[in-house]
Parts: structure tokens; C-alpha cells; sequence
């Protein structure tokens, strides 16, 4: 395009220099590091008061413990940068739960290898997980419902579905390896805790560096402009609605594989919210248009570090809602007046 | 002085936008703000109008040290704004949109008959007639902006501030509102005006502020400033010349047709349009507001769904179901509303600007990040976008600055068709010559335009030949050397005599 | 008033309510089953409604079966007190109403009168039976970390009332938090109160779930249940039985969910005139390593 | 969506409202009766209060996640107030449901946290708020006084809380179409940076709005105390996505900016009478619903009504 080369370039054009002031500036590093800051003083004050804090097995068993709630709210991150939401990850981790005993008991049909049992187990019910996602996602592009209740339906409904394939039954097993990926070691780690690192680095490359990414951003922050540069903006937003499902998925197998059992009615209950509150802790706007992923997991090991903290400290569960609640609040707030300086 | 606004500065994290600018508005007078993008008009106004705050400066309206810290003071105070992006409120009718924040009240209910009957009464002073009951959204752009110069002007405020107000209206509908602020001025209101088209200025104003860089640079009567001196100093420097180029030469019949369409049908709004566009050349599309240019394009672009008619790209028909089939052939839009359809406002500049071109720049799925930066820093240089980094979110550039980025995204493309929908609105003039330049240098090597515009003058500039809209069908197609503002007028108006927007919808 | 309870006639077939409270756990469960089966046997029409958890809705619920016109209602109250409108509203329309598994608050409704009688344990007694068994158990004291059920339901604060006021000298709750009867939080609960007391040597669970989440979280912690850490659980359902058969629970007192026969029972001898005992108790069992390998083939 | 759209997807409830009843009505013996429509009214009450404050919110483009655990903590502290006197009560009950409404406008507007979270986190305080006050468990409310009677008495044959309901729904009805603020909390909803370029008290009305949210949960809160005796704080989990629903339902746009009072009226009675047919199928002995079945059906009714309405108001040209 010699055109473009022969250009004039205007007086006025080019970047302008940036100038902080020291409250600005401080203000930013506020906003940028807020959580970290929430988070840093939390192990503090754990390092001082709470017994036994500082072991290696704490932070072994608070990664165990915060790894399906980060699985989860990474979906979550990406559905909430489309500028959705999606309430019914708790339901759709129970059908996963629910589903994967199933096969491998051979409760649906008798399997007649025991490895190929245990393989279907492990696939099976990501695909179910992704096709509530598929489900999510044409209610939301096809019938334009908004995503609050479009994941509404399967948020009521789900948990009734994945109570019905176990006919409301506690399903137990013994199954060490389906339970590998909720009880096993790889060079001493918990799988689970790999498998959340798996998860969010495979996120943070997404929204980073990919196509895809961006695109995902564009569609949350106008979709109309996006459909016009000739993005795909139903097709970008159902895939994270299955990448949403599926996660959800991962997690609810996880959480089925620790406890020896899966109780469709109680797996994955309230992890919605748990999953919204770090994404929004971790300082991404529910308007959509932006992924903060590394944010997201760090609101997710506050809000864990905060739950551990209250129970050692044996703070009554009552209390506690009111400590978490203005956490979040303070978390949230410190970011937000950073982007506004 | 009822307005004087001294030494106020302002600055966005960190980059200073206004350095001890001022203003003044005598009483009863029509004051004009002129600058480049990005010079800081805006900003300036909505300093006053306390929807930013300033970090320093003093602010004195109608004898009184001032601080608004929002628009609703200012509003109580006597200064009505129509803001240069302000959309009203679009599920709100009409007459809720004039009398949103004073609606006339009956025992303390409100009185919608009033609120109908002096809406209606507002808007015939402006000669629309319009449904008043029907939402905002309803209605085009053009009228949208009507509405909110009608809330704007009937506050019975001292002072009344027009951020651009005429960058999406006809000439009939500028002469409408310069009736008003002649009105107005007779009245003892102030008006205070930003446009980037000079000649409303020299029709209409009293007195000029340059404003440069934040800064004030000057301030004069309008009759003592001739143009080239007005834009010299409000650019700091010399005007590029945009040549009328010779418009025979090499473009002739013999170009291979590029984009030839027949006959496209749309809803009530698009009946029967053709219109063709050669290799290399640029295609004007003129007509008034609600003639259906804008729908044309959408139809050509796939973005809306074709009732009938036929579209051939380089003689194969096409039958585009969504934008990107489009853009695979080489096909961009530039689209009219920037806020709405262009810009995703949390994106930073570079990730705008390469939106359209990343199937290219994917590799294995990833974007590929130095040919990204290498083309982000070549269009921002090439185009002059004034923006602090190319990180920078574009919500926070001035319009013409973001104009000039959506062009930078269909310009990394590669296009062979750019379809721009009015791509000089809201842009000021240096930057507007540089535009027209740049279109006219692309299609010199190759790029076929089709460029819709309101603006005559630029059509006769840069256009190779003009079809002519009027009610949704083209009714006639000029060439370079028929083109002459009467006979666009006499086509634009033809079989077209009622104008308002009510009465066709009713 | 003195007025009766409202009378029941003899009929071959009734059609009768039944207001469940919810359905999230296992136990619930198996109580409606087990009188959806009785129902069923007997050639009964069961009206069942679900209340989720809700008193408010499971008085909406008792009053659709009243409008449906069913002959009694078996009512499962959520709360002691916000389910006496229910009741009330049962006796005014003449309908006899049985209390399972919860009672309301005496001092607004008297049985016999209100309504006919109340089948059930007593949770205050379960709490109670564990703290008793363990203090003669485990001489010496004991350090107990407490995994109460849901924060505010009236089986959680009974079966914490009924064990805390029961421990004596010694032995000590060092920490007491919600597991909210269910597995996977009961885990993770006890995962970080085990952290935080390494020193506990005995793991109280207000239901079998918790201390099954309780067990694992002892594993997972390289810590063996029943050598180093007791478990004591209340519910009695076959995997508990079983794990005290295992030896990972140390003991567990049942209360069991199978209300069918003596409900319908009960309604039998209504109907027929006799005269009901105010409560009308389930005798509960308590399975330990004594007990629990002859008895796990009969735990629900 | 262009307006007529709306009001057809309106139509589409009441239409689903009618249909519902008449279905009920054949089918069912005593569904039409007057025991069971005053229960179920009274029932609903509670719900169609909350669901008034939301739509209210959610038409300036907010929600309130906090309506459920603030009719909790209002029932709590309605019930610990009654035994200074029924005025006492309702005035302890309604404060309750009004502080909290507070503490979210406040934190909406003066912090600028989005109403998502912010409601969210009040959500959990409110709740955990009310398991304190409470002690963990109900609280009787006093018998002596005529406390009770707001949820046990009937006015002109109508229960109290349904005249409430009335009450309300009038006045949200007057303020909405008939006050000047109506509109404005409608422009608010169609975009608050715009509105408060329009010289419109942005957040003054967004601090009324969640106050009057607060207030409904409030009142739900006091009749929940007087008409089960007791105030109860576990009480109200999953109501504010009962509002939400109806709210939608009633063809109220999440994204703000339109709605309607008398649709939301009809989609909180449409979602509460899904309970009670599915009670009343139950006693049919056809099938015999299990409980898990019971969601599944929710959901699908959710569903049909959702899509219905999306085809209602789906507009001939898609353009997005
Ligand atoms: N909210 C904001 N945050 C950061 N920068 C801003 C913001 N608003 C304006 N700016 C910057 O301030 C400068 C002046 O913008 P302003 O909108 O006042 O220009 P203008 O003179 O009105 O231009 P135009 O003619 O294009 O409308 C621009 O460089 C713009 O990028
Ligand atoms: N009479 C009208 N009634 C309702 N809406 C109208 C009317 N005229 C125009 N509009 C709206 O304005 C939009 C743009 O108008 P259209 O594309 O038909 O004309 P145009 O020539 O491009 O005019 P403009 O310069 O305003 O874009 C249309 O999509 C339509 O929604
Ligand atoms: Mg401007
Ligand atoms: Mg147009």
C-alpha cells in the first residue's frame, strides 16, 4: 500500500507522553495490586495467628481445595468477558458427577472391559457438561434470551436431571483410577492442582495471545462492531459456553472422585457464586469486554485463603458470611478507583 | 461576560489535555469552538458542565464563581448542552426525551398531554413532525440529534452548547437550526458551537476560539479571520491541499467492474437500488437522510438480510449471509455510528485496529504480535491518530481520533471494496483533507470506495461518479463531470417532497 | 381449648399428604421412599409435596393439600415454630395432621389436640447418646473437633446442644464448625480444622455424610481413622455401619429415616378410635465394633 | 426490541397466566376454590413484593441479588421488635429491609461497585447478619399483641398481605407511568452516563431505587415473620432468583431501560402457581412426581415461557 506510505503524517499524531502524580500513581499500583495486597495481608495475619499455619501441608491442602473453584471460574472468566454469565455451573458439575460413577458402575450398560469403562467415565460426562454448555449458548444466540436466565433454566432444572439419573440415590464406588483425578500424585502434586494449573495457563494463552482471545473480548465489548469486523459473535460465544460447561464438567468429576461418592444434590451447590465472586474479585467487570485470568485466580485463592482463615479461627459461620462480604466489597473497591484515576 | 472560563487544565492519567485553556461567551452571543480532534473541545465543555471535573482553573457564569459537580447543576444554573456523543435515551419517546428532568406535571403527576402537545409544538418549530409518542430508536440519526438540539434549546437556558450538533444533519436541517440559534441570539441567549465544518461557522457565529493542543491559541471575530488564517492556526500549520485531481484520465468505462448491484430490495427502506463500482475508483452514493445509503450498504456488506436483487463481486454473484463472507472478499465498512457499530470501547487502539485482520495475523491460532505492532505502528503514524500508546483503551480518544482507527482497520486489510458511511463525520478539517487524500491515493492503486456522504462538497471532491438515493431507490447515477450541488439537490429531492420522518412511518 | 385432634374415619383407602421438607441428602431421601413404598403397599393415594427447604413454602404445600381435600396429612416440619399456622390451618379444616421426624413448639401446639402425635427420635438425646459413649470409651479425655450440619436447621443446633452440654471434664471441643451435612464441605472443613489442630484426636459429625468426608480428609491428611482420630457420626446408614465395621468410624447412633410402616401404622390405630401417646419414639440403635458386623445387613 | 414486541411478549404471560389457571381449573378438584386461592395468594404475596423492588432496579439496569437473605434478616429483627408492640415489629422488620436497600445504594453509588457484586456481597452479610441476630434459629415472635394478625387476618375477605400486595403494586404502577421519576429511572436504565449527561440525578434515583427494594423485601420479611411466627433466618435462599425470573417473565429487559409493573405482577403469580399445579398433580396419583423430577419441570416451564416470549418479541430482521 504505497498510498499509506506517502501519507502525511499529521502534526498531532503519535503517542503523548504519561505523567502520574504520586497519588495517582499510588492509586494505581492500589488498584493493580489490591487484591494481591488483600491477599498478601491475609497470610500475614495467618502467619501471626493462626496455629500451625505455616507447614507445607497447608498450602497443599488450600490448593487442593481452591483447584475446582479456580476450574470453574475460569469458564466463568471467559463467559463473563463475552459479557454473559453462567449460573448453572453448579448444576452442571452435579450431572457430570452424577454421570461418571454411572458408567463405570455400569449402571447404564454393562461395559465389558473395566479400562474402557474408565475411559468412557472420564469422557462421557464432558461431553454431557458440554452439551449443557451447547444448550446455554443456542437459548442465549439463537432466542437472544439473556444469559442470566438462560443458564437459569438449567440452574433449576440440571440438579433435578442429574438427581434423576441416580433416582436421588447416593452413588458410592471404590475406583482408584477414576479416582486419580481427584486423589492421585504426579512427582508428589495432587493431580487436581495440576489440572488447575493446566487449566489456567490453557486460559491465560487464550485470552493473551489467541485469535480466539481477542475475539472474545471484541464480542463482550461490542458486539455489534464485532459482527461488522466479521467475527463469528453467536459461534465465539456458544464455544465459551461449552468451554464454560465443560470446565464445570472437569470439576464436578474432580470433586465426585475425592469424596468416594457422588451426591447429585449437594456437588457443586452455590459454586456459581463462588466462581463469580473471584472472577469479580479478581478485578474483571461483569459488563463484559475484559479478562483478567490471572485475576481471577488470585480472587480465587483470597476468597479461599479467607474461608480458611475464618474456620481456623473459629469464626462462626454466621460471621463469617459478614467478613467474606466485606472483603469482596473492599477487593472490588480498590480496583475500581484505580480505573478511574 | 456571562460565561469565562481561565486557566483550566485537566488531565487523564496522567496526560494533560487541557493546559490553562479559556473561554469566554459574551451575552446573546454566538460563540464558536473550533480545534483538531483531539484539541480538547469537548472536554473543555464538559468541564463546565461538571460532568469532569477540573483539576485547575477558575469558572465564572453569569457573575458567579462556578462549580458545577454535575450536569444537573449546570442544567438548574441555565446552561443547556447537546453533547457531541449524547444518544438521548432510546427507549424513551420523543417527547420524554425533550422533557426528560422538566416534565410538566399536573398535581404533582405527569402531565403526558402537555408533554405530547409541547413536544409536538417543539419539534414544528423545527419542522419535523414526528410521532412524539414512538421511542427514540425509531428514528435516524439525523432526527435523533433534532431531538436532543430540541431538548436543548427549549430549557430557556442563558447559555446553550452544541458539541458538533450538525455532523449528521442535511444542509435543510443545518438551515433549520442556524433559523434557531438566530432565534435564539435575538432572544439574548448565547450559543456556543463546535463544528469542524467552517462554513457553518462563517453563517453563523459571532466569534471564534481556536483551541490547540489544550491549549487556547486565539480568539477573534469572525468577520475579521479568513479561512486559510483560521486554519492555520487551529492546525499550526498550513492546510495539505486536497487536490480536485482531474477526474478523466485513466478512469473511464473501460476499469473492470468490481462491485455491480441490481435492484436491491430491504424491508420499506431499500426498493430498488443498483448501483456499480469499477476497479480503482471511487463510487459516491448521495442522498437525504432515511434515503436508504445506510441500508444499501448493510444489504452489500451481508450484515442485513436482502429481500431481493442481485450483488456480483468481479462478476460472480454473491450471496452473503453475515459481514465476514463479505470480508473474505476483500469487502470492509466503515460504519456511520462510531459508538454504536465501530469502536469496542475497552480495546485498546492496536487491538481495534487489527479486530478485521486477524484471520490474517493468526498463526496456529495465535495472534502474531510483531506484525501486529509493526501494522498498528505504521497506520497510527500514517493516519496521525493522536493517542498516548497504542495501548490505550479507545473509549478515551476524541471522536475523530477513533474515526481515524476504524479506518485504519479496513486500510490493514487490504481491501479491494472499502464501503465508507460518512467517514469525514465529526472530523476536523485537516484531518478530513488527509482522509480524502489518502481514499483518492488507495484507489489509485486499485481500491474501489464506495463512499456514502451528506456532504456535497465532498462528494463533488472526491467521487468519480454519484448514485443518487431517494426513497429507497436509485434514481440516478452522475458522472464526474455532471456533478454539481443544484443538480444533486434537484435528484436527492426527487419524487421526495415530504421530508419528515413521521409521515412516511405513519 | 380442649377440643380434639379432628377424627379419622375407617375407610379402605385413603388419600393421604405428605409435606416433605426437602430433598438434598440422602436421609431425606430414604424417608420418602420409604413412605412412598408404604403408600404404595397399602393401596393408598399419596399426595407428596417438597418444600426445599423452605417452612414458608411447606405451609403453602399443607395448605394445597388441604384444598385437594386429602383424608390426613403426615408433615415433616421444617421449624418448630413456623409450621404451626400449617397445623393450624389442617385442625380448622378438620384434617388430623402427624408430625414426623421434627416436632413443633409445644408451647403452640399441643398434640392430641392440635395435631395427633409426633413419631420420632429425639435429636437433643442423639448428641447426647454419642458424648456419653465416647466419655466411656475413650478414657483420658479427648480434643473433638465438631462438624455441625447446616448453620440454623434444628437437627444441627439439637445434636450440638444435646453432645457439648454432655462432655465433661477433659473432654474438650476445640473447634466447632458448619460442614453443612454434606460431604464435600464436611471434608474440606475438617481438612483445614486438622491443620489447624493437629493435636485433635476425635472427629464428632452431625451426620454420616460429614464423617465421610471427614474420613477422607484424614487420609488425604496421612492420619488413620480410628487409630488416630476417632470418628463419631449420627444417622446410622449402611456405609457408616459399614465403616465402623471397617473400623474407620468409631460409633455411630441411627436415626433412621424409614418412617413408612410406623406412620401408616399409626394412622391405623388413629382411625380405629384408640388413643394415641403424645410421642410416639422411634427406638434408635448404636452400632459400634460391638454391634456392627451383625447388625450392618439391617441399616437402612 | 421495539416496544409492540414487548407488549406482545406482556400479552404472552398473562395469555400463559390464563391458560395455566383454566388448565388447573379442569383438571383439579379445589383448585379454583376459595381456600386454595386465598393460600396461594397469600403465599405469593411475599414473592410479588420482592419481585416489585427488582423489576424497579433492574429497569435502571441493576439487580439486587440481596432481596432473600434482607426479607430474612427483616423477618428476624420484625420478630426480636415485636415484643415492644406490633408497631414496633412492622417498624423493626421494614428498618431491616431498608438499611440493607442503604448499604447497597450506597455502595453501588458512592463506591461505584457494580450492583452484581455489591448485592452479592450484601447478600451474604444480610444472611449472615440474620443467623446472628437470630442466634442460628427461629425466633418466636410476640402472640400478645396483634402482631400475628397482619399474616393471619383477612380484610374485606382478602388476607392483609395480598391488600400489601395491592397496595404496592398500585404505587409502583402510579410512580412508573404516572411520576416524572418513573421515566427517569427508565433513562437511567437506557444508559446512566448518557442520563446524567441529561442533567438527571443519576445517583439520588439509583439510592431510592434500592432503597425501595430494600423496603419490599422489608415488608415480605414482616409478613413471612407475623404470618409463621417466627422470624426465620434461613429463610429466603433462592428468592431473589424467583424475583429475577418473574421480573423477566413479566417482559422487563435485564439490560434496563424498559419494563412494566402489571406484567411482573403476572409473571411472579405465573412462576408461584407452577408450585402449586405441580402440588396438585402430585395428589392426581397419575404419576407420582418425584421430587427430583419437580426441578426439571420448573426449568422446562421457565424454558417454554422464556422461548415463547423470545418468539413473541423476535423482531423479522435480526440484526443484532
Ligand atoms: N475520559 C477520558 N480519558 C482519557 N482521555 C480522554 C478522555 N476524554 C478525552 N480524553 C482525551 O482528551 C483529548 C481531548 O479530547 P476531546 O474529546 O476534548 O477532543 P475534541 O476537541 O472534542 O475532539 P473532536 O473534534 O474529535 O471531538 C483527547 O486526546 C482524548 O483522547
Ligand atoms: N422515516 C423513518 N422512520 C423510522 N426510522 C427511520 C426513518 N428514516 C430513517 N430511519 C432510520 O435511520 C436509519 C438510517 O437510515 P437509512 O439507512 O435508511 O438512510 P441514510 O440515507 O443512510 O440516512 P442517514 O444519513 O441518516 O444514515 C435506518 O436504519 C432507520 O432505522
Ligand atoms: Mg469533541
Ligand atoms: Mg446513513
Amino acid at each position: 500500500m504505497s498510498a499509506l506510505d506517502t501519507a502525511p503524517s499529521s502534526t498531532n499524531g503519535g503517542p503523548v507522553e504519561r505523567r502520574l502524580n504520586a497519588r495517582q500513581a499510588t492509586l494505581r499500583f492500589l488498584g493493580r495490586y489490591g487484591t494481591l495486597l488483600v491477599f498478601a495481608s491475609l497470610l500475614l495475619f495467618n502467619v501471626v495467628f493462626t496455629p500451625n499455619f505455616v507447614a507445607w501441608n497447608t498450602l497443599t491442602l488450600n490448593l487442593t481445595q481452591v483447584a475446582t473453584v479456580v476450574i470453574v471460574a475460569m469458564g466463568m472468566t471467559l463467559v463473563i468477558a463475552t459479557g454473559g454469565i453462567d449460573l448453572s455451573v453448579g448444576s452442571v458439575m452435579a450431572i457430570a458427577g452424577a454421570l461418571a460413577p454411572l458408567i463405570f458402575l455400569d449402571r447404564i450398560v454393562p461395559i465389558p472391559s473395566h479400562t474402557l469403562g474408565v475411559a468412557l467415565a472420564l469422557t462421557l460426562p464432558l461431553l454431557a457438561a458440554a452439551l449443557c454448555g451447547w444448550f446455554n449458548g443456542f437459548l442465549i444466540t439463537r432466542y437472544r434470551i439473556q444469559p442470566i436466565v438462560a443458564t437459569l433454566v438449567l440452574f433449576i432444572a440440571g440438579r433435578g436431571i442429574a438427581q434423576t439419573f441416580t433416582n436421588s440415590e447416593l452413588q458410592t464406588f471404590n475406583e482408584p483410577s477414576f479416582q486419580f483425578i481427584g486423589k492421585g500424585f504426579v512427582w508428589g502434586v495432587p493431580v487436581q492442582v495440576i489440572l488447575m494449573a493446566l487449566v489456567v495457563l490453557a486460559t491465560h494463552y487464550l485470552v493473551r495471545r489467541t485469535a480466539l482471545g481477542r475475539q472474545i473480548l471484541a464480542v463482550g465489548g461490542n458486539e455489534k462492531a464485532a459482527r461488522l469486523s466479521g467475527i463469528d459473535a453467536a459461534g465465539v460465544k456458544r464455544l465459551i459456553y461449552v468451554i464454560s460447561g465443560v470446565l464445570a464438567g472437569i470439576a464436578g468429576m474432580v470433586v465426585v472422585a475425592i469424596n468416594n461418592a457422588s451426591d447429585a444434590a449437594r456437588v457443586g451447590t452455590l459454586m456459581e457464586l463462588d466462581a463469580i465472586a473471584a472472577v469479580a474479585v479478581g478485578g474483571t467487570l461483569l459488563s463484559g469486554g475484559r479478562a483478567n485470568v490471572l485475576g481471577t485466580v488470585l480472587g480465587a485463592f483470597v476468597l479461599q485463603l479467607v474461608r480458611t482463615t475464618l474456620l481456623a479461627n473459629g469464626v462462626p459461620d454466621a460471621a463469617a458470611l459478614v467478613v467474606k462480604a466485606a472483603l469482596i466489597i473492599a477487593a472490588v473497591w480498590l480496583q475500581s478507583r484505580a480505573e478511574r484515576i | 461576560m456571562l460565561l469565562s472560563m481561565k486557566d483550566i487544565n485537566k488531565s487523564f492519567s496522567g496526560v494533560s489535555v487541557l493546559r490553562d485553556a479559556s473561554l469566554e461567551v459574551a451575552p446573546g452571543e454566538v460563540m464558536a469552538l473550533i480545534g483538531q480532534n483531539g484539541a480538547g473541545k469537548s472536554t473543555m465543555i464538559k468541564i463546565l458542565t461538571g460532568a469532569y471535573r477540573k483539576d485547575s482553573g477558575s469558572i465564572q457564569f453569569d457573575g458567579t464563581q462556578v462549580d458545577f459537580s454535575a450536569p444537573a447543576g449546570a442544567q438548574a444554573a441555565g446552561i443547556a448542552t447537546v453533547y457531541q456523543e449524547l444518544n438521548l435515551a432510546p427507549h424513551r419517546t420523543v417527547a420524554e426525551n425533550i422533557f426528560l428532568s422538566r416534565e410538566p406535571r399536573r398535581w404533582g403527576l405527569l402531565d403526558r398531554r402537555r408533554m405530547r402537545a409541547e413536544a409536538s409544538r417543539v419539534l414544528a418549530r423545527f419542522k419535523l413532525e414526528l410521532d412524539v409518542d414512538r421511542p427514540l430508536e425509531d428514528f435516524s440519526a439525523a432526527t435523533r440529534q433534532m431531538v436532543a438540539i430540541a431538548r436543548g434549546v427549549t430549557q430557556n437556558a442563558r447559555l446553550v452548547i452544541m458539541d458538533e450538533p450538525t455532523s449528521s444533519l442535511d444542509e435543510r436541517e443545518v438551515g433549520v437550526l442556524f433559523d434557531t440559534i438566530r432565534t435564539l441570539k435575538a432572544d439574548g441567549v448565547s450559543t456556543l458551537f463546535v463544528s469542524h465544518r467552517l462554513s457553518e461557522l462563517y453563517a453563523v457565529c459571532d466569534r471564534v476560539t481556536i483551541m490547540r493542543d489544550g491549549r487556547t491559541i486565539g480568539q477573534h471575530p469572525m468577520s475579521e479571520i479568513s479561512r486559510v488564517e483560521l486554519v492555520r492556526s487551529m492546525l499550526g500549520r498550513e492546510l495539505t491541499a486536497f487536490a480536485t485531481r482531474a477526474k478523466d484520465e485513466a478512469r473511464g468505462s473501460d476499469l473492470p467492474v468490481f462491485l455491480h448491484a441490481e435492484d436491491l430490495h430491504a424491508g420499506t427502506r431499500v426498493r430498488g437500488v443498483s448501483l456499480q463500482v469499477r476497479r480503482g475508483e471511487i463510487a459516491g452514493l448521495a442522498g437525504l437522510l432515511g434515503a436508504g445509503r445506510t441500508e444499501t450498504a448493510r444489504l452489500i456488506f451481508g450484515a442485513d438480510p436482502r429481500d431481493g436483487g442481485r450483488v456480483a463481486v468481479e462478476g460472480r454473484e454473491t450471496s452473503y449471509r453475515e459481514p465476514v463472507d463479505a470480508i473474505r472478499d476483500g469487502i470492509g465498512l466503515v460504519s456511520e455510528d462510531r459508538k454504536v457499530e465501530g469502536i469496542v470501547p475497552e480495546l485498546s487502539v492496536r487491538e481495534n485496529m487489527t479486530l478485521a485482520i486477524l484471520p490474517k495475523l493468526r498463526v496456529g491460532g495465535v495472534v502474531d504480535r510483531t506484525r501486529e505492532r509493526a501494522i498498528v505502528d505504521r497506520f497510527i503514524k500514517a493516519l496521525g491518530v493522536k493517542c498516548s500508546s497504542p495501548e490505550q483503551p479507545i473509549r478515551e480518544l476524541s471522536g475523530g481520533n477513533q474515526q481515524k482507527v476504524l479506518l485504519a482497520r479496513w486500510l490493514c486489510t487490504d481491501p479491494n471494496l472499502l464501503i465508507v458511511d460518512e467517514p469525514t463525520r465529526g472530523i476536523d478539517v485537516g484531518a478530513k483533507a488527509e482522509i480524502l487524500k489518502l481514499l483518492r491515493e488507495l484507489a489509485d492503486d486499485g481500491l474501489s470506495v464506495l463512499m456514502i456522504s451528506s456532504e456535497l462538497e465532498e462528494l463533488m471532491a472526491a467521487a468519480d461518479h454519484v448514485t443518487v438515493l431517494s426513497d429507497g431507490q436509485s434514481v440516478a447515477v452522475l458522472a464526474a463531470d455532471e456533478l454539481s450541488e443544484e443538480r444533486l439537490m434537484t435528484e436527492m429531492a426527487h419524487q421526495n417532497e415530504i421530508g419528515s420522518e413521521g409521515a412516511r412511518a405513519a | 381449648g380442649f377440643a380434639q385432634s379432628p377424627k379419622l374415619v375407617q375407610k379402605d383407602t385413603y388419600k393421604v399428604g405428605f409435606a416433605q421438607t426437602e430433598s438434598n441428602n440422602p436421609w431425606r431421601i430414604a424417608q420418602t421412599k420409604s413412605m412412598q413404598d408404604e403408600a404404595a403397599k397399602l393401596g393408598y393415594q399419596l399426595v407428596y409435596t417438597d418444600a426445599a427447604g423452605s417452612a414458608a413454602k411447606q405451609v403453602a404445600d399443607v395448605n394445597s393439600m388441604i384444598a385437594q381435600g386429602v383424608d390426613l396429612i403426615f408433615l415433616a416440619p421444617r421449624e418448630e415454630k413456623p409450621l404451626i399456622p400449617a397445623v393450624m390451618a389442617a385442625k380448622a379444616a378438620g384434617i388430623p395432621v402427624i408430625l414426623l421426624d421434627r416436632n413443633v413448639d409445644p408451647s403452640l401446639a399441643k398434640p392430641g389436640e392440635d395435631y395427633v402425635t409426633f413419631i420420632g427420635s429425639d435429636f437433643v438425646d442423639e448428641g447426647k447418646r454419642v458424648a456419653e459413649w465416647l466419655q466411656e470409651n475413650k478414657q483420658g479425655g479427648a480434643k473433638i473437633i465438631e462438624l455441625e450440619g447446616t448453620t440454623g436447621s434444628s437437627p444441627a443446633n439439637d445434636r450440638k446442644k444435646g453432645f457439648d452440654e454432655a462432655l465433661k471434664e477433659g473432654y474438650t471441643v476445640v473447634a466447632s464448625q458448619s460442614g453443612d451435612f454434606a460431604r464435600d464441605k464436611g471434608r474440606q472443613v475438617a481438612e483445614a480444622l486438622l491443620q489447624a489442630h493437629p493435636d485433635a484426636d476425635v472427629i464428632y459429625a452431625h451426620n454420616d455424610e460429614m464423617a465421610m468426608g471427614a474420613i477422607s480428609a484424614l487420609e488425604a491428611a496421612g492420619k488413620t481413622p480410628g487409630k488416630d482420630v476417632w470418628v463419631l457420626s449420627i444417622d446410622g446408614g449402611k456405609e457408616a455401619v459399614q465403616a465402623v465395621v471397617d473400623g474407620k468410624i468409631a460409633a455411630v447412633v441411627e436415626c433412621n429415616p424409614r418412617f413408612g410402616p410406623k406412620a401408616f401404622e399409626t394412622m391405623a390405630r388413629y382411625a380405629k378410635g384408640e388413643q394415641i401417646e403424645p410421642w410416639v419414639k422411634n427406638t434408635d440403635k448404636f452400632y459400634d465394633p460391638k454391634n456392627a458386623k451383625d447388625e450392618v445387613a439391617s441399616a437402612y | 426490541m421495539p416496544r409492540s414486541n414487548l407488549a406482545l411478549a406482556r400479552l404472552g404471560v398473562v395469555l400463559a397466566l390464563l391458560a395455566l389457571i383454566l388448565f388447573g381449573a379442569l383438571r383439579y378438584d379445589g383448585f379454583v376454590g376459595l381456600f386454595n386461592i386465598l393460600s396461594f395468594l397469600k403465599f405469593n404475596s411475599m414473592f410479588a413484593l420482592v419481585a416489585l423492588g427488582m423489576a424497579f432496579v433492574i429497569m435502571t439496569g441493576g439487580i439486587d441479588l440481596s432481596v432473600g437473605a434482607a426479607a430474612a434478616l427483616a423477618s428476624v429483627a420484625a420478630a426480636i421488635c415485636s415484643t415492644y408492640g406490633s408497631a414496633a415489629g412492622i417498624l423493626g422488620g421494614l428498618s431491616a429491609g431498608l438499611a440493607v436497600g442503604l448499604i447497597n445504594g450506597v455502595v453501588i453509588t458512592g463506591l461505584r461497585i457494580q450492583p452484581f457484586i455489591a448485592t452479592l456481597a450484601t447478600m451474604l452479610a444480610a444472611n449472615g447478619s440474620a443467623l446472628l441476630l437470630a442466634g442460628n434459629q427461629s425466633v418466636s415472635i410476640a402472640t400478645d399483641n396483634n402482631f400475628m394478625a397482619i399474616g393471619l387476618n383477612n380484610f374485606l375477605g382478602l388476607p392483609i398481605p395480598v391488600w400489601i400486595v395491592v397496595f404496592a403494586y398500585f404505587g409502583g404502577w402510579l410512580t412508573l407511568e404516572r411520576l416524572p421519576v418513573g421515566r427517569r429511572i427508565l433513562a437511567i436504565g437506557d444508559g446512566e452516563a448518557t442520563a446524567k449527561l441529561m442533567g438527571l440525578h443519576v445517583e439520588r434515583t439509583l439510592l431510592g431505587v434500592y432503597l425501595f427494594s430494600g423496603l419490599m423485601a422489608g415488608t415480605a420479611g414482616v409478613i413471612l415473620a407475623s404470618s409463621s411466627f417466627a422470624g426465620q433466618p434461613t429463610e429466603g435462599i433462592g428468592w431473589e432468583l424467583i424475583a429475577i425470573a418473574s421480573v423477566v417473565v413479566g417482559g422487563t429487559l435485564l439490560t434496563g431501560g424498559v419494563g412494566s409493573v402489571g406484567a411482573t405482577l403476572a409473571g411472579a403469580l405465573l412462576l408461584g402457581l407452577v408450585f402449586t399445579v405441580i402440588n396438585f398433580e402430585n395428589g392426581k396419583g397419575w404419576i407420582s412426581l418425584s421430587s427430583s423430577w419437580q426441578p426439571v419441570i420448573r426449568g422446562l416451564f421457565l424454558l417454554a415461557v422464556v422461548v415463547l416470549q423470545a418468539k413473541l418479541a423476535g423482531t423479522r430482521r435480526n440484526s443484532p
